[in-house]
Protein backbone atom coordinates (compact mmCIF):
# COMPACT_ATOMS: atom_id res chain seq x y z
CA UNK A 1 0.00 0.00 0.00
CA UNK A 2 1.51 3.36 -1.32
CA UNK A 3 -0.62 5.85 0.63
CA UNK A 4 -1.50 5.19 4.50
CA UNK A 5 -4.23 7.96 5.72
CA UNK A 6 -5.74 7.54 9.45
CA UNK A 7 -7.50 9.78 11.78
CA UNK A 8 -6.60 8.36 14.93
CA UNK A 9 -7.33 8.74 18.44
CA UNK A 10 -3.69 7.97 19.46
CA UNK A 11 -0.69 8.72 17.39
CA UNK A 12 1.94 5.84 17.54
CA UNK A 13 5.14 7.01 16.64
CA UNK A 14 7.22 3.90 16.51
CA UNK A 15 5.18 2.26 13.59
CA UNK A 16 5.81 4.93 11.20
CA UNK A 17 9.13 3.84 10.08
CA UNK A 18 7.73 0.15 9.62
CA UNK A 19 4.99 1.45 7.57
CA UNK A 20 7.91 3.97 5.37
CA UNK A 21 10.54 1.61 4.76
CA UNK A 22 10.82 0.07 1.38
CA UNK A 23 13.70 -2.33 -0.43
CA UNK A 24 14.01 0.82 -2.77
CA UNK A 25 13.85 3.86 -0.13
CA UNK A 26 16.81 5.01 0.70
CA UNK A 27 15.74 7.88 2.42
CA UNK A 28 12.64 8.22 4.84
CA UNK A 29 11.50 11.88 6.30
CA UNK A 30 8.88 12.31 8.77
CA UNK A 31 7.54 15.33 10.43
CA UNK A 32 5.85 14.95 13.80
CA UNK A 33 3.59 18.08 15.44
CA UNK A 34 3.31 17.84 19.11
CA UNK A 35 1.32 20.08 21.54
CA UNK A 36 3.99 22.97 22.76
CA UNK A 37 3.57 24.01 26.06
CA UNK A 38 3.68 27.78 25.58
CA UNK A 39 1.69 29.84 22.32
CA UNK A 40 3.27 33.74 23.06
CA UNK A 41 4.27 33.05 26.42
CA UNK A 42 0.94 31.72 27.49
CA UNK A 43 0.68 28.27 29.00
CA UNK A 44 -1.22 26.20 27.59
CA UNK A 45 -3.00 23.30 29.12
CA UNK A 46 -3.67 21.37 26.28
CA UNK A 47 -5.24 21.31 22.92
CA UNK A 48 -8.89 19.80 21.87
CA UNK A 49 -8.82 18.91 18.11
CA UNK A 50 -12.28 18.23 16.24
CA UNK A 51 -12.09 16.67 12.65
CA UNK A 52 -15.56 16.64 10.01
CA UNK A 53 -13.76 13.04 9.53
CA UNK A 54 -15.46 12.06 6.07
CA UNK A 55 -13.82 14.90 4.65
CA UNK A 56 -10.60 15.29 5.98
CA UNK A 57 -9.62 12.00 5.15
CA UNK A 58 -10.58 12.66 1.26
CA UNK A 59 -8.42 16.28 1.78
CA UNK A 60 -5.38 14.46 2.88
CA UNK A 61 -6.12 11.35 0.14
CA UNK A 62 -5.84 14.54 -2.59
CA UNK A 63 -2.59 15.68 -1.04
CA UNK A 64 -0.83 12.36 -0.69
CA UNK A 65 -1.50 12.12 -4.06
CA UNK A 66 -0.68 15.11 -5.31
CA UNK A 67 2.82 14.35 -3.64
CA UNK A 68 3.14 11.09 -5.56
CA UNK A 69 2.60 13.28 -8.53
CA UNK A 70 5.05 15.90 -7.92
CA UNK A 71 7.63 13.48 -6.21
CA UNK A 72 8.66 10.23 -7.08
CA UNK A 73 7.57 8.57 -3.72
CA UNK A 74 7.56 4.91 -2.71
CA UNK A 75 4.93 5.43 0.38
CA UNK A 76 3.61 8.19 2.45
CA UNK A 77 2.28 8.45 5.35
CA UNK A 78 -0.34 11.07 6.77
CA UNK A 79 -2.04 10.65 10.54
CA UNK A 80 -4.15 13.03 12.72
CA UNK A 81 -4.65 12.80 16.17
CA UNK A 82 -8.52 13.75 17.29
CA UNK A 83 -9.82 14.68 20.90
CA UNK A 84 -7.95 16.24 23.55
CA UNK A 85 -3.94 15.95 23.43
CA UNK A 86 -1.25 16.85 26.45
CA UNK A 87 2.09 19.17 25.92
CA UNK A 88 4.46 16.51 23.75
CA UNK A 89 1.77 14.38 22.79
CA UNK A 90 2.22 13.97 18.84
CA UNK A 91 -1.07 15.30 17.05
CA UNK A 92 0.15 14.78 13.58
CA UNK A 93 2.85 12.57 12.02
CA UNK A 94 3.44 12.61 7.60
CA UNK A 95 6.40 11.25 6.17
CA UNK A 96 7.42 9.67 2.75
CA UNK A 97 10.33 7.89 1.51
CA UNK A 98 11.98 7.76 -1.93
CA UNK A 99 15.08 6.65 -3.25
CA UNK A 100 16.81 9.87 -2.35
CA UNK A 101 16.96 12.67 0.23
CA UNK A 102 15.48 15.68 -1.86
CA UNK A 103 12.17 14.03 -3.14
CA UNK A 104 11.58 12.49 0.76
CA UNK A 105 12.34 16.18 2.65
CA UNK A 106 10.75 18.27 -0.16
CA UNK A 107 7.37 15.78 -0.12
CA UNK A 108 6.76 15.58 3.43
CA UNK A 109 7.11 19.36 3.82
CA UNK A 110 4.34 19.65 1.79
CA UNK A 111 2.22 17.17 3.84
CA UNK A 112 2.85 19.12 6.47
CA UNK A 113 2.17 22.52 4.70
CA UNK A 114 -0.63 21.68 2.80
CA UNK A 115 -2.43 19.51 5.60
CA UNK A 116 -2.42 22.61 7.57
CA UNK A 117 -3.78 25.10 5.05
CA UNK A 118 -6.91 22.72 3.46
CA UNK A 119 -7.99 19.69 5.91
CA UNK A 120 -10.83 20.22 7.96
CA UNK A 121 -9.13 20.08 11.91
CA UNK A 122 -9.84 22.43 14.24
CA UNK A 123 -7.73 23.36 17.18
CA UNK A 124 -9.18 25.11 20.48
CA UNK A 125 -6.40 26.25 22.80
CA UNK A 126 -7.19 25.52 26.41
CA UNK A 127 -5.46 27.96 28.77
CA UNK A 128 -6.02 28.48 32.67
CA UNK A 129 -8.54 31.14 32.30
CA UNK A 130 -9.68 30.65 29.00
CA UNK A 131 -10.45 28.33 25.26
CA UNK A 132 -9.36 30.11 21.83
CA UNK A 133 -10.37 28.50 18.24
CA UNK A 134 -6.91 28.94 16.50
CA UNK A 135 -6.86 30.91 13.32
CA UNK A 136 -10.61 31.51 13.71
CA UNK A 137 -10.01 35.29 14.10
CA UNK A 138 -7.69 37.62 12.39
CA UNK B 1 -30.70 19.62 3.71
CA UNK B 2 -28.54 19.18 6.47
CA UNK B 3 -25.84 21.33 7.87
CA UNK B 4 -22.97 20.36 10.02
CA UNK B 5 -20.99 22.84 11.64
CA UNK B 6 -17.45 22.48 13.34
CA UNK B 7 -15.20 24.32 15.46
CA UNK B 8 -16.35 28.16 16.28
CA UNK B 9 -18.64 27.57 13.81
CA UNK B 10 -20.24 25.12 16.22
CA UNK B 11 -20.39 27.95 19.32
CA UNK B 12 -21.40 30.56 16.95
CA UNK B 13 -24.97 28.72 16.03
CA UNK B 14 -25.02 26.53 19.43
CA UNK B 15 -25.37 23.29 17.45
CA UNK B 16 -23.80 20.74 15.63
CA UNK B 17 -26.36 20.44 12.62
CA UNK B 18 -29.19 22.07 11.54
CA UNK B 19 -31.88 20.87 8.89
CA UNK B 20 -33.53 22.52 6.55
CA UNK B 21 -36.46 20.45 5.77
CA UNK B 22 -38.60 22.13 3.39
CA UNK B 23 -37.71 23.12 -0.16
CA UNK B 24 -38.58 26.62 -0.01
CA UNK B 25 -36.43 27.07 3.29
CA UNK B 26 -33.49 25.80 1.68
CA UNK B 27 -31.03 28.35 0.14
CA UNK B 28 -30.47 27.60 -3.52
CA UNK B 29 -26.94 28.21 -3.24
CA UNK B 30 -23.89 28.14 -1.01
CA UNK B 31 -23.63 31.76 -1.48
CA UNK B 32 -26.98 32.07 -0.28
CA UNK B 33 -26.42 29.93 2.64
CA UNK B 34 -23.78 31.83 3.58
CA UNK B 35 -25.69 34.92 3.29
CA UNK B 36 -28.34 33.43 5.44
CA UNK B 37 -25.99 31.89 8.12
CA UNK B 38 -24.19 35.74 8.46
CA UNK B 39 -28.03 37.41 8.59
CA UNK B 40 -29.04 35.39 11.47
CA UNK B 41 -25.99 34.95 13.10
CA UNK B 42 -23.19 38.21 12.76
CA UNK B 43 -20.50 36.45 14.58
CA UNK B 44 -19.71 34.82 11.37
CA UNK B 45 -18.85 37.97 9.62
CA UNK B 46 -15.94 38.25 12.13
CA UNK B 47 -14.47 35.24 11.51
CA UNK B 48 -11.35 35.24 9.23
CA UNK B 49 -12.76 33.31 6.59
CA UNK B 50 -15.78 30.75 6.19
CA UNK B 51 -15.82 27.72 3.67
CA UNK B 52 -18.75 25.77 2.64
CA UNK B 53 -18.30 22.14 1.97
CA UNK B 54 -20.73 20.36 -0.23
CA UNK B 55 -20.95 16.86 0.50
CA UNK B 56 -17.48 16.88 1.34
CA UNK B 57 -16.11 19.05 -0.97
CA UNK B 58 -14.75 22.43 -1.03
CA UNK B 59 -17.98 24.00 -2.97
CA UNK B 60 -17.66 27.97 -4.48
CA UNK B 61 -20.48 30.33 -3.87
CA UNK B 62 -22.60 29.35 -7.19
CA UNK B 63 -22.98 25.85 -6.40
CA UNK B 64 -26.16 24.91 -5.95
CA UNK B 65 -27.84 23.05 -3.17
CA UNK B 66 -30.31 19.89 -2.89
CA UNK B 67 -32.27 18.59 -0.42
CA UNK B 68 -30.46 15.43 0.03
CA UNK B 69 -26.98 17.30 -0.03
CA UNK B 70 -24.38 17.04 3.07
CA UNK B 71 -23.59 20.41 3.68
CA UNK B 72 -20.99 21.30 5.90
CA UNK B 73 -19.89 25.25 7.01
CA UNK B 74 -15.54 24.83 7.78
CA UNK B 75 -14.32 27.70 9.95
CA UNK B 76 -10.21 28.66 9.31
CA UNK B 77 -8.95 25.49 9.78
CA UNK B 78 -6.15 24.85 12.40
CA UNK B 79 -5.03 21.18 12.32
CA UNK B 80 -1.22 19.94 12.75
CA UNK C 1 20.58 16.59 26.91
CA UNK C 2 20.20 18.52 23.86
CA UNK C 3 22.57 16.19 21.79
CA UNK C 4 22.43 12.70 21.28
CA UNK C 5 25.61 11.35 19.40
CA UNK C 6 26.24 7.48 18.74
CA UNK C 7 27.70 5.67 16.52
CA UNK C 8 25.87 2.00 17.05
CA UNK C 9 26.05 -1.44 16.15
CA UNK C 10 21.68 -1.15 15.20
CA UNK C 11 19.70 2.08 14.99
CA UNK C 12 16.40 1.44 17.17
CA UNK C 13 13.75 3.96 15.02
CA UNK C 14 11.23 3.48 17.66
CA UNK C 15 13.34 5.64 20.28
CA UNK C 16 13.81 8.73 17.99
CA UNK C 17 10.66 10.97 19.46
CA UNK C 18 11.53 9.89 22.83
CA UNK C 19 14.72 11.38 22.34
CA UNK C 20 13.97 14.19 20.53
CA UNK C 21 10.59 15.44 21.90
CA UNK C 22 10.58 18.35 24.34
CA UNK C 23 7.77 20.42 26.12
CA UNK C 24 8.64 23.27 23.86
CA UNK C 25 8.90 21.49 20.63
CA UNK C 26 5.89 21.70 18.29
CA UNK C 27 8.06 20.60 15.62
CA UNK C 28 9.93 17.48 15.10
CA UNK C 29 11.72 16.66 11.83
CA UNK C 30 13.51 13.11 11.35
CA UNK C 31 15.48 11.52 8.32
CA UNK C 32 16.15 7.78 8.53
CA UNK C 33 18.59 6.61 5.50
CA UNK C 34 18.13 2.85 4.87
CA UNK C 35 19.57 0.53 2.62
CA UNK C 36 18.43 0.44 -1.34
CA UNK C 37 18.48 -2.27 -3.11
CA UNK C 38 19.64 -1.09 -6.42
CA UNK C 39 22.91 0.95 -7.18
CA UNK C 40 22.12 2.32 -10.77
CA UNK C 41 19.96 -0.68 -11.57
CA UNK C 42 22.72 -3.29 -9.89
CA UNK C 43 21.10 -5.33 -6.70
CA UNK C 44 22.76 -4.61 -3.53
CA UNK C 45 23.36 -7.43 -1.81
CA UNK C 46 24.23 -5.58 1.73
CA UNK C 47 26.27 -2.27 2.71
CA UNK C 48 29.05 -2.21 4.96
CA UNK C 49 30.22 0.56 7.19
CA UNK C 50 33.02 1.52 8.88
CA UNK C 51 34.37 4.49 11.09
CA UNK C 52 37.08 6.17 12.54
CA UNK C 53 35.09 6.08 15.88
CA UNK C 54 36.67 8.89 17.65
CA UNK C 55 36.86 11.29 15.01
CA UNK C 56 33.18 10.34 13.70
CA UNK C 57 32.03 11.55 17.00
CA UNK C 58 33.87 14.52 17.39
CA UNK C 59 32.14 15.51 13.16
CA UNK C 60 29.35 15.14 14.02
CA UNK C 61 29.30 17.14 17.69
CA UNK C 62 30.98 19.95 15.79
CA UNK C 63 28.03 19.59 13.14
CA UNK C 64 25.20 19.36 15.86
CA UNK C 65 26.90 22.36 17.50
CA UNK C 66 26.65 24.39 14.21
CA UNK C 67 23.08 23.10 14.14
CA UNK C 68 22.27 24.91 17.78
CA UNK C 69 23.80 27.87 16.60
CA UNK C 70 22.19 28.15 13.12
CA UNK C 71 18.93 27.36 14.43
CA UNK C 72 16.75 27.68 17.56
CA UNK C 73 16.79 24.21 18.26
CA UNK C 74 15.41 22.11 21.57
CA UNK C 75 16.88 18.46 20.82
CA UNK C 76 19.26 17.26 18.22
CA UNK C 77 19.52 13.39 17.36
CA UNK C 78 22.91 11.76 14.98
CA UNK C 79 23.47 8.20 15.17
CA UNK C 80 24.98 6.33 12.40
CA UNK C 81 25.44 2.72 12.36
CA UNK C 82 28.50 0.45 11.11
CA UNK C 83 28.86 -3.09 10.14
CA UNK C 84 27.06 -5.18 7.46
CA UNK C 85 23.54 -3.91 7.13
CA UNK C 86 21.04 -5.70 4.60
CA UNK C 87 18.20 -3.86 2.08
CA UNK C 88 16.19 -1.56 4.30
CA UNK C 89 17.54 -1.65 7.49
CA UNK C 90 18.32 1.65 9.00
CA UNK C 91 21.70 3.03 8.81
CA UNK C 92 21.62 6.54 9.82
CA UNK C 93 19.21 8.86 12.06
CA UNK C 94 19.48 11.97 12.24
CA UNK C 95 16.47 14.71 13.61
CA UNK C 96 15.69 17.90 15.32
CA UNK C 97 12.84 19.54 17.45
CA UNK C 98 11.89 23.02 17.53
CA UNK C 99 9.01 25.03 18.31
CA UNK C 100 8.13 25.61 15.20
CA UNK C 101 8.44 23.46 11.88
CA UNK C 102 10.87 25.83 9.68
CA UNK C 103 13.78 25.31 12.01
CA UNK C 104 13.76 21.61 12.40
CA UNK C 105 13.09 20.98 8.81
CA UNK C 106 16.48 22.92 7.90
CA UNK C 107 18.34 21.57 10.64
CA UNK C 108 17.53 18.04 10.06
CA UNK C 109 18.32 18.45 6.23
CA UNK C 110 21.53 20.41 7.40
CA UNK C 111 22.85 17.57 9.76
CA UNK C 112 22.32 14.85 7.02
CA UNK C 113 23.71 16.97 4.06
CA UNK C 114 26.91 17.65 6.31
CA UNK C 115 27.34 14.40 7.93
CA UNK C 116 27.36 12.68 4.02
CA UNK C 117 30.44 15.51 3.49
CA UNK C 118 32.52 15.79 6.66
CA UNK C 119 31.76 12.05 9.11
CA UNK C 120 35.04 9.68 8.22
CA UNK C 121 32.22 6.95 7.78
CA UNK C 122 33.27 4.46 4.85
CA UNK C 123 30.00 2.72 3.12
CA UNK C 124 31.51 -0.69 0.99
CA UNK C 125 28.75 -1.90 -1.95
CA UNK C 126 28.57 -5.48 -1.69
CA UNK C 127 27.38 -6.66 -5.23
CA UNK C 128 27.03 -10.56 -6.44
CA UNK C 129 29.88 -10.20 -8.16
CA UNK C 130 32.24 -7.03 -6.66
CA UNK C 131 32.58 -5.01 -3.76
CA UNK C 132 32.88 -0.93 -3.93
CA UNK C 133 33.96 1.56 -1.96
CA UNK C 134 31.13 4.41 -2.30
CA UNK C 135 32.78 7.78 -3.68
CA UNK C 136 36.74 6.85 -3.41
CA UNK C 137 36.92 7.04 -7.30
CA UNK C 138 36.08 9.81 -9.77
CA UNK D 1 53.88 8.03 14.86
CA UNK D 2 51.20 6.08 14.21
CA UNK D 3 48.96 6.25 10.83
CA UNK D 4 45.45 4.53 10.85
CA UNK D 5 44.15 3.46 7.33
CA UNK D 6 40.29 2.98 6.60
CA UNK D 7 37.87 2.40 3.94
CA UNK D 8 40.18 2.07 0.60
CA UNK D 9 43.00 3.65 2.40
CA UNK D 10 43.34 0.21 4.14
CA UNK D 11 42.97 -2.03 1.28
CA UNK D 12 45.54 -0.11 -0.87
CA UNK D 13 48.73 -0.46 2.20
CA UNK D 14 46.60 -3.72 2.88
CA UNK D 15 46.79 -2.93 6.27
CA UNK D 16 44.77 -0.90 9.01
CA UNK D 17 48.51 0.57 10.60
CA UNK D 18 51.91 1.72 10.11
CA UNK D 19 54.04 2.63 12.54
CA UNK D 20 56.84 5.28 11.99
CA UNK D 21 59.24 4.19 15.12
CA UNK D 22 62.54 6.56 14.33
CA UNK D 23 62.41 10.14 14.39
CA UNK D 24 64.13 10.08 10.96
CA UNK D 25 61.17 7.74 9.21
CA UNK D 26 59.00 10.27 10.27
CA UNK D 27 57.08 12.75 7.56
CA UNK D 28 57.62 16.22 9.23
CA UNK D 29 54.18 17.15 8.09
CA UNK D 30 50.73 16.31 6.43
CA UNK D 31 51.65 17.28 3.21
CA UNK D 32 55.33 15.21 3.33
CA UNK D 33 53.28 11.92 4.72
CA UNK D 34 50.82 12.33 1.57
CA UNK D 35 53.56 12.39 -0.40
CA UNK D 36 55.25 9.85 1.10
CA UNK D 37 52.31 7.55 0.23
CA UNK D 38 51.52 8.13 -2.75
CA UNK D 39 54.87 7.65 -4.07
CA UNK D 40 55.15 4.03 -2.18
CA UNK D 41 51.09 3.66 -3.26
CA UNK D 42 50.82 5.01 -6.81
CA UNK D 43 46.86 3.88 -5.98
CA UNK D 44 46.60 6.51 -3.61
CA UNK D 45 46.71 9.27 -6.41
CA UNK D 46 43.60 7.77 -8.35
CA UNK D 47 41.37 8.28 -5.12
CA UNK D 48 38.80 11.24 -5.80
CA UNK D 49 40.39 13.08 -3.03
CA UNK D 50 42.65 11.99 0.39
CA UNK D 51 42.60 13.96 3.65
CA UNK D 52 44.42 13.52 6.71
CA UNK D 53 43.88 13.48 10.16
CA UNK D 54 46.02 14.21 13.51
CA UNK D 55 44.79 13.92 16.85
CA UNK D 56 41.13 13.35 15.14
CA UNK D 57 40.71 16.54 13.66
CA UNK D 58 41.41 17.45 9.73
CA UNK D 59 44.64 18.70 9.61
CA UNK D 60 46.38 21.19 6.22
CA UNK D 61 49.30 20.26 4.55
CA UNK D 62 51.30 22.54 6.54
CA UNK D 63 50.64 21.17 9.98
CA UNK D 64 53.74 19.44 11.65
CA UNK D 65 53.86 15.74 12.91
CA UNK D 66 54.83 14.79 16.28
CA UNK D 67 55.84 11.26 17.21
CA UNK D 68 53.34 10.36 20.02
CA UNK D 69 50.47 11.88 17.31
CA UNK D 70 47.74 9.55 16.09
CA UNK D 71 47.23 10.08 12.68
CA UNK D 72 44.96 8.94 10.11
CA UNK D 73 44.37 8.53 6.28
CA UNK D 74 40.83 9.55 5.25
CA UNK D 75 39.61 8.57 1.87
CA UNK D 76 36.30 10.61 0.52
CA UNK D 77 33.85 9.52 2.93
CA UNK D 78 30.26 8.11 2.26
CA UNK D 79 28.62 7.69 5.46
CA UNK D 80 24.93 8.06 5.26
Amino acid sequence: MKKRIEIVEHIDTSQVYAELSDPLSGGICVFVGAVREFTENEEVVALEFETYKTMALKEMDKIAERALEKWKLNKVVMKHAIGQKSVEEPVVIVGASSAHRDECFEACRFLIDTLKETVPIWKKEIFKNKTVWVSAHP
Amino acid sequence: MEVLFFGIAKDIVGASQMAFSSESDTPETVGALKKHLAETYPEFSRLTSMAVAVNSEYAKDNVPLKRDDEVAIIPPVSGG
